[in-house]
């Protein structure tokens, strides 16, 4: 049987160590250019104040990108994480009218609801193969349009005071933060070191030698559909507490922007490729964006314009690594 | 002008980091068929590959018709005449046949617009030039593989070339079908067309080549004329020593029942098959291309729902199942036919590939015991002497013949009962073809009931213990290993339906 | 109208001159059209292209056109056509025409976008369906009426109090609702024309989307740039100023001035507990009335004044500043309702807008 | 379940497939008249001449960017980014028109021309620097959006009087939008039927790298069909400046994913290569035809979202796509 002896060739080699380093660590690079950037445009950015400020929004977006990047990894995807938020706001402030002793149980019921929200999803796309898309805009209609014939336009009840804990720092850290690290640690884990992970990665590489290796690919689908729910949920929650109210606009954009930090930190759209270290850089480099360019006071339209070349611009260095085709 | 139709002089390319060709010449003359061969991964189909312009030579020159090639475009490449059918079928699965055979060079009226009544008109003549009449309207997704490949060789047909490549056009085909191809060959020969013809099975070759070309290790061994060569002469010059090319044979009883299938059937063409499976036994299924082997694989292994029948192991309680986990679960497995589309996570490292279906064992808690799966990794390169660069290779990156490897590895770890090969050697070189023959009888040895499927009569009839030959998904026959012979499985096999049924 | 309390303020003539909407609302003042070509006999139906589903106040305000209908009685208005814009132009569009579709007799508009709704309005008056436009104005004069505010000397108004109450030299920052929405640009607009007259540098302007998430977030990142260093904020909604005060509440300091609350419990509440100083201006949803009314005006035959300021209708509806806030403030309406309401209370509580008392 | 497979079983192989792929949309197609039925005999005025050309009407703007949806989705592609250029295009064709009547020809070429320019690009990134089509029309999505909101955050321009016009001429009964998108639509059929550009659509999204090998020009055929599906945001866009009069950077956000949906909903594969112009038709209809049917019946607003999120999710799940 005859592999060639790896490395032989002088030039290919090393432009193909170049390009799988680019790979590797393109998103750390940009981060931590972007960062260098900062020293000189936006000083302020490294003060504790400013540092604890970036952290806490990061982490709402980072908790929800951490199920948006196993969802990926599945080859699927997830658009209904705006409903979600809108649901976990509602019962919060419904079901605790203010009181904090009631804060658990509203969490477990948000907990419940998200789940079978991402059941559905998940069995959209699984048992009746809706291309997630699709499947997932279409909860996500269905999911704000249940809470507005719950409401019937006005969310009442309060948010109990016991959240504003997720507006406190202890110099940069904070609650949604260690949260966000932790949720991360553990899934890290989980993708790297537990069977549940490896067959995460293998449904999303193939899933028909999944099923035919004896993996239950529908259990494992569905499975990773209702995480990424629950993260929203939770994530909603720690969002519900930053707003102090029930917003109906609560985290508009975030489903998008964690595809996109999912995607710069180099998980593949296809599936079976990437994980969450990557998506902490891509969080981080949106968050830092949005930050920087208020500092430096960039009117919204340019923020639009220069998150969209960011964008272009990180997925262009994974497109210059790949292989030829 | 030449005499040489085609010349490539010192092609070198390396991926990722792999070296795949070194330095390879070769030379084609107008009506010669060329045999190219080699082990798996030798490089024969990155060769043509760089002919077809799919890949660039990182050194070398191309000389095709007297003249120097620069860079070209798939549709520049074919318009000069060189077509190639491709090892992984280049077929579009949403389109049509006739849609398929003439992509890219749709037969037009003014304007751009489309004359879709000579498409299909055409492409009716040259599938029937091929001995098939299917509907040319059929999208190929509806088609059977062997009726896919057909389609691809009326494609390159279509082209009118001077120069055909065809990377192991026979892999799926055969009986009357693979006739049929040496035909179309001879009659294009005529021609003054040249053909380069890849294939594992080297009877194939010294049928109908000119000339052959050894390559190993992405280099040229030597290119001589097929009346210097004999096929020990060829084998060795592949593999690098002297090979034996006897079917390994074991002396062993026939033993307990382990597997009893009654009249299952599916919602494909299977149809009311019965069989029965004694440990340590080889049972091969013999049949036509199409005729539901591979449906009743699926079926056993429970990849497919029954919609009639029961399966049963005898062992373990009568344990049924029906899904491939409980399958597994209970004993058996099924190493696919599609190897890239069922077997193999290509995207993954070899290790994630192997571990796979044996995590529940590997796991405590739900978390990898990282020590025992290194154990499991090492003793699987060893056990099928697997060519990698480290445990944590992609597997698409390994060749044919170690890809196949790594999906029996990840099987074996199971510790299996019964292990159903579909077409376990399709594809594989010939040094590689053997190790697996061992195998199976490594494992006939400690017991293991094997069903393996083969399109490869004498690989059927030297392997197999006994015979059942398949006709129209149906089992119509059941031969023992001493009165096998390829006439007889033939006959059962092409029988017609109702003496089939009279049987 | 409201302005007249207000020190100093005066609309020049260069900022009408810099601005359309000025020069519509002030020529409309005083102009009356003549409705006889839309007289009919009762029942009417009318069709009310809202802003539909979107947040408490236009849900409010939706609660107050049901109950005066219901109020007015079936031998007055026999059908409210409803048409629901989810607060999107490119919804609202569409649903005016299915609502003309059903051939109306007149149309009460809340606009979600000037342009957008222009053309839509004209046919609806080339179809004979006489249009009220009802908290927002578009860019045709072709219409009726308009029942609102002149949103332009709001905007101005705040930033004149701001300051008055700070002094020219303070350092300013200002947040918008929706860039593009007109309600928004417009206030800005107003704004905008008196920081410049003064010749005040803003530290920064930035869209708050109305959203008191956005405007936390952005306040964050202001308190971590600049510090105690603020000396006002001009803003464009309560809901950005409930942000503005969050962000203010985790970092532990002083809230600055704010121009630009509103009768909306939350609000009041917060600003009762902090104490800071603030304006406050009133956009009612109950206005919706008025629109109905006028509606009901015109199908009658009676001339009507081309601008109807609810303020003139409504006294309880004119701004007011901090030293006022327990007057306005409502301890049982729940944190999200825009006064000021005129359906009774029964009403409220139904919809789920009054908190139970302890 | 059981009389499916005994139906089934009672036809020929091609008319069984015939079914099995073209069933959905038949189903879709039986929606549309369940709804019509409901409006016929629920409300006075739907079946009105006066509602029928307004749904007409409607679905044309829904339907054109549909239509350049569809045909990038056929080569498993997708484009994000048609509803910011929608909202371009309003802005750059009201300057440009300016209420001038002398200047409509030219605002047309520039407001089509920019369409082409922003699909070059789109085929561009997607060809020559390969990042995937989501990903590329994303940021785009933003890019143009700034771009529109830095020419202007306030309406901007005018029609002039007679393209203003335009937006309520009728031919007959039928409003002159409603012909030209069926137009549009026939001519888009005849495009994939009977030309190779057509074919090739089907051939990239069904395996782009057989149909490299084939000697299809993938590359080519990529730059036409994003200019094309960018255009059709363009004519969008001076569509909705004929129904507006002025240019409101208000109108454009959400566009892709209503036609995204609607070209599901009408049977197209998202993972390219399958889907038929009925069926994109059938999927616009769907959801012109349910919102206007919505406000109709007067439906209480708040379960207004829950029937058509019910509705799409229903019409979705219908195709249980191959996955292959
Ligand atoms: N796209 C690719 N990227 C990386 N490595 C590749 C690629 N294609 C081929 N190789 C490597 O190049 C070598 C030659 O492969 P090739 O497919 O040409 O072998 P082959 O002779 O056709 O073998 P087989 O008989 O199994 O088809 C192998 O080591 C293979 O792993
Ligand atoms: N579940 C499946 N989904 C899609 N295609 C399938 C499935 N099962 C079988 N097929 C296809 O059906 C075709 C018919 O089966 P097949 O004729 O392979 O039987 P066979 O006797 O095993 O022949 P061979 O193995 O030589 O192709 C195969 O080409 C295979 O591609
Ligand atoms: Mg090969
Ligand atoms: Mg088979």
């Amino acid at each position: 049987m005859s592999i060639a002896k790896p490395y032989e060739s002088a030039s290919g080699a090393s432009n193909w160590r170049m390009r799988k380093f680019i790979a590797d660590f393109g998103v750390y690079i940009a981060l931590a250019v972007l960062l260098l950037a900062a020293t000189v445009l936006t000083p302020k950015l490294f003060e504790v104040n400013t540092i604890a400020v970036v952290m806490r929004q990061a982490s709402q977006l980072g908790i929800v990108a951490i199920g948006q990047t196993m969802i990926l990894l599945v080859a699927g995807l997830d658009l209904s994480i705006g409903g979600i938020f809108l649901m976990t706001s509602i019962v919060v402030a419904d079901v605790t009218n203010g009181r904090d002793e009631m804060v658990l149980p509203a969490i477990l019921i948000a907990l419940a609801l998200g789940a079978l929200i991402g059941a559905g999803n998940g069995v959209l796309v699984t048992k009746r193969r809706v291309p997630p898309f699709v499947a997932t805009l279409g909860m996500l209609v269905l999911v704000k349009g249940a809470t507005q014939a719950y409401t019937k336009g006005v969310p009442g009840g309060f948010v109990p005071d016991v959240l504003g804990i997720v507006n406190q720092s202890w110099f940069v850290l904070s609650i949604p933060l260690l949260l966000w690290l932790g949720l991360n640690a553990f899934f890290i884990f989980v993708l790297r070191r537990t069977s549940y992970g490896r067959k995460v990665y293998a449904v999303g590489s193939n899933i028909e030698a999944a099923r035919l290796s004896g993996i239950s690919v529908d259990v494992i689908r569905i499975s990773v559909y209702i995480l990424g729910s629950c993260l929203a949920v939770a994530s909603g929650v720690v969002l519900t507490g930053y707003v102090g109210y029930v917003d109906r606009f609560i985290g508009t954009g975030l489903e998008l922007d964690s595809i996109a930090a999912a995607i710069v930190g180099g998980t593949a759209f296809v599936g079976g490729r990437g994980g969450l270290l990557g998506t902490i850089a891509g969080v981080l480099i949106i968050q830092l964006l949005s930050t920087m360019a208020l500092l430096m006071g960039l009117d919204i339209e340019v923020q639009f314009i220069i998150k969209g070349l960011v964008i272009l611009g990180a997925v262009t260095l994974y497109s210059l690594a790949e292989t030829e085709s | 002008m030449s005499e040489f139709i085609l010349e490539m002089h010192n092609i070198s390319k390396s991926f990722a980091g792999v070296q795949a060709l070194k330095d390879v010449s070769i030379r084609c003359r107008p009506g010669q068929v060329y045999g190219l061969v080699g082990e798996n991964g030798a490089g024969k189909s990155t060769l043509m590959k760089i002919l077809a312009g799919a890949y660039k030579a990182d050194s070398g020159e191309i000389i095709y018709k007297g003249q120097l090639r620069e860079q070209a475009t798939a549709g520049e490449i074919i318009e000069s005449g060189i077509s190639i059918i491709y090892q992984e079928l280049a077929l579009v699965p949403e389109m049509s046949v006739a849609e398929n055979i003439f992509l890219g060079r749709e037969p037009r009226r003014a304007l751009g617009v489309l004359n879709l009544k000579e498409l299909h008109q055409r492409a009716a003549a040259l599938l029937k030039r091929l001995g098939i009449t299917p509907n040319t309207r059929m999208p190929i997704s509806e088609l059977t593989v062997a009726q896919r490949q057909l389609v691809e060789i009326a494609k390159a047909l279509s082209q009118d070339a001077d120069l055909i490549v065809m990377d192991e056009p026979s892999a799926i085909l055969a009986g009357n079908e693979l006739d049929q191809l040496f035909q179309i060959i001879e009659s294009l020969v005529e021609q003054g067309v040249a053909i380069i013809y890849i294939s594992h099975r080297l009877e194939e070759v010294f049928r109908i080549a000119d000339e052959v070309t050894v390559l190993k290790d992405g280099e040229l061994v030597d290119t001589r004329p097929i009346e210097q060569l004999d096929r020990a002469m060829l084998v060795e010059m592949m593999v690098g020593r002297p090979l034996d090319e006897i079917f390994p044979q074991t002396q062993h009883e026939q033993g307990e029942l382990v597997l009893v299938a009654e009249d299952i059937s599916t919602d494909t063409i299977l149809t009311s098959a019965s069989l029965e499976l004694y440990a340590g036994e080889i049972l091969g299924i013999a049949g036509m291309v199409g005729s539901g082997r591979t449906e009743l694989a699926r079926a056993l292994f429970g990849a497919d729902p029954l919609t009639g029948g029961r399966i049963r192991l005898v062992g373990v309680d009568g344990a049924t199942w029906s899904n491939p986990a409980q399958a597994i679960q209970s004993g058996l497995v099924l190493v696919p036919e599609d190897r890239k589309a069922h077997g193999l996570f290509t995207a993954l490292s070899v290790r994630i590939n192997v571990t796979i279906p044996i995590l529940r064992r590997l796991t405590r808690f739900g978390i990898v015991r990282g020590a025992e799966e290194e154990a499991v990794v090492e003793r699987a390169r060893e056990r099928l002497s697997i060519v990698m660069a480290s445990a944590d290779q992609e597997t698409q990156y390994l060749s044919g013949g170690n890809q196949q490897k790594v999906v029996l590895a990840k099987w074996l770890e199971t510790d299996p009962t019964v292990v159903i090969l579909d077409e376990p050697t399709r594809g594989v070189d010939v040094g590689a073809k053997f190790e697996i023959y061992k195998l199976m009888r490594q494992l006939n040895d400690r017991g293991i009931a094997i069903v393996m499927i083969s399109s490869e009569l004498p690989e059927v009839i030297g392997m197999s213990d006994r015979i059942l030959v398949m006709n129209d998904g149906r089992i119509v026959g059941e031969v023992g290993q001493d009165e096998a012979t390829e006439a007889g499985i033939i006959a059962l096999a092409t029988m017609s339906n109702s003496e089939a049924n009279g049987q | 109208a409201q302005d007249e309390d207000m020190s100093g303020f005066e609309i020049t003539q260069e900022m009408i001159d810099a601005s359309p909407y000025l020069q519509s609302v002030l020529s409309r003042l005083d102009q009356v059209y003549d409705t006889s070509e839309f007289a009919k006999d009762p029942p009417y139906r009318i069709a009310f292209a809202a802003q539909g589903t979107s947040n408490a106040w236009s849900a409010l305000m939706d609660a107050h056109a049901y109950w005066y209908v219901e109020h007015l009685g079936e031998d007055v208005v026999s059908e409210l056509l409803y048409g629901d814009a989810q607060a999107q132009a490119d919804i609202q569009v569409p649903l005016v025409e299915d609502l003309l579709a059903q051939e109306p007799d007149a149309l009460i508009l809340v606009p979600m976008g000037a342009a957008a709704l222009s053309a839509p309005v004209e046919r609806a008056m080339m179809q004979g369906v006489p249009v009220v436009l009802c908290a927002s104005a578009v860019e045709t004069d072709n219409f009726v009426t308009e029942v609102g505010t002149n949103l332009y000397s709001i905007g101005a108004t705040l930033a004149e109090w701001l300051i008055d109450t700070v002094g020219a030299d303070g350092n300013f920052l200002m947040m918008t609702g929706v860039p593009g929405v007109t309600t928004s640009v417009i206030m800005e607009e107003g704004a905008m024309a008196v920081f410049e007259s003064q010749g005040i540098e803003l530290l920064d302007n930035q869209p708050g989307f109305w959203s008191p998430a956005e405007g936390k977030k952005i306040m964050e990142t202001w308190l971590a740039q600049h510090g105690d260093g603020i000396d006002g904020i001009w803003t464009g909604g309560a809901q950005m100023a409930q942000g503005i005060i969050s962000a203010y509440e985790d970092a532990e300091m002083e809230i600055p001035p704010i121009a630009g609350g509103e009768m909306q419990s939350g609000f009041l509440r917060s600003a009762i507990e902090h104490g800071f100083e603030f304006y406050a201006w009133m956009y009612p949803n109950a206005m919706i009335t008025i629109c109905l009314d006028a509606a009901i005006q015109i199908l009658q035959g009676e001339p009507i004044a081309r601008f109807i300021d609810f303020v003139d209708t409504m006294p309880e509806a004119r701004p007011f500043t901090d030293a006022e806030a327990e007057d306005y403030y409502r301890p049982r309406w729940s944190d999200d309702v825009h006064g000021p309401v005129t359906m009774p209370d029964e009403k409220l509580a139904e919809l789920g807008f009054l908190v139970e008392e302890e | 379940m059981n009389l499916t497979a005994r139906f089934m079983s009672g036809l020929t192989p091609s008319q069984r497939l015939f079914l099995r792929r073209h069933g959905p949309v038949f189903a879709v197609y039986g929606f549309i008249l369940i709804l019509f039925l409901i409006g016929a005999t629920q409300s006075e005025r739907f079946m009105s001449v006066r509602n029928l050309t307004n749904v007409a009407r409607q679905s044309a703007f829904l339907g054109i960017v549909a239509l350049g949806q569809m045909l990038v989705i056929l080569t498993a592609g997708i484009d994000l980014s048609v509803g910011s250029l929608v909202k371009l295009s309003i802005l750059v064709s009201a300057l440009a028109m300016n209420g001038e009547p002398a200047n409509l020809g030219m605002a047309i070429l520039l407001t089509l021309g920019l369409g082409l320019l922003v699909g070059l690009i789109h085929g561009f990134l997607v060809n020559e620097v390969k990042i995937a089509p989501f990903i590329v029309t994303l940021a785009s999505l933003g890019i143009l959006r700034g771009v529109s909101l830095s020419i202007s955050t306030s309406p901007v321009g005018s029609a002039s009087r007679d393209f203003i016009m335009f937006y309520v001429q009728k031919i007959g009964p039928i409003p002159v939008i409603a012909l030209m998108f069926v137009v549009l639509l026939i001519l888009t059929a005849l495009l994939l039927r009977y030309t190779a550009f057509g074919k090739y659509l089907y051939a990239i999204g069904g395996n782009v790298e057989v149909a490299r090998l084939s000697g299809v020009p993938v590359k080519r055929v990529r730059y036409g069909v994003y200019a094309l599906c960018s255009i059709t945001a363009s004519i969008t866009g001076l569509l909705w400046l004929s129904r507006m009069g002025v240019g409101d950077p208000a109108i454009g956000d959400g566009i892709e994913l209503q036609t995204i949906t609607a070209v599901i909903i009408g049977g197209t594969s998202l993972f390219g290569g399958r889907g038929t112009v009925i069926g994109t038709l059938g999927g616009v209809l769907l959801l012109v035809v349910m919102a206007n049917l919505l406000v109709m019946l007067g439906v209480n607003q708040f379960v207004q979202g829950l029937i058509q999120g019910i509705i799409i999710v229903a019409a979705v799940a219908l195709y249980k796509q191959e996955g292959d």
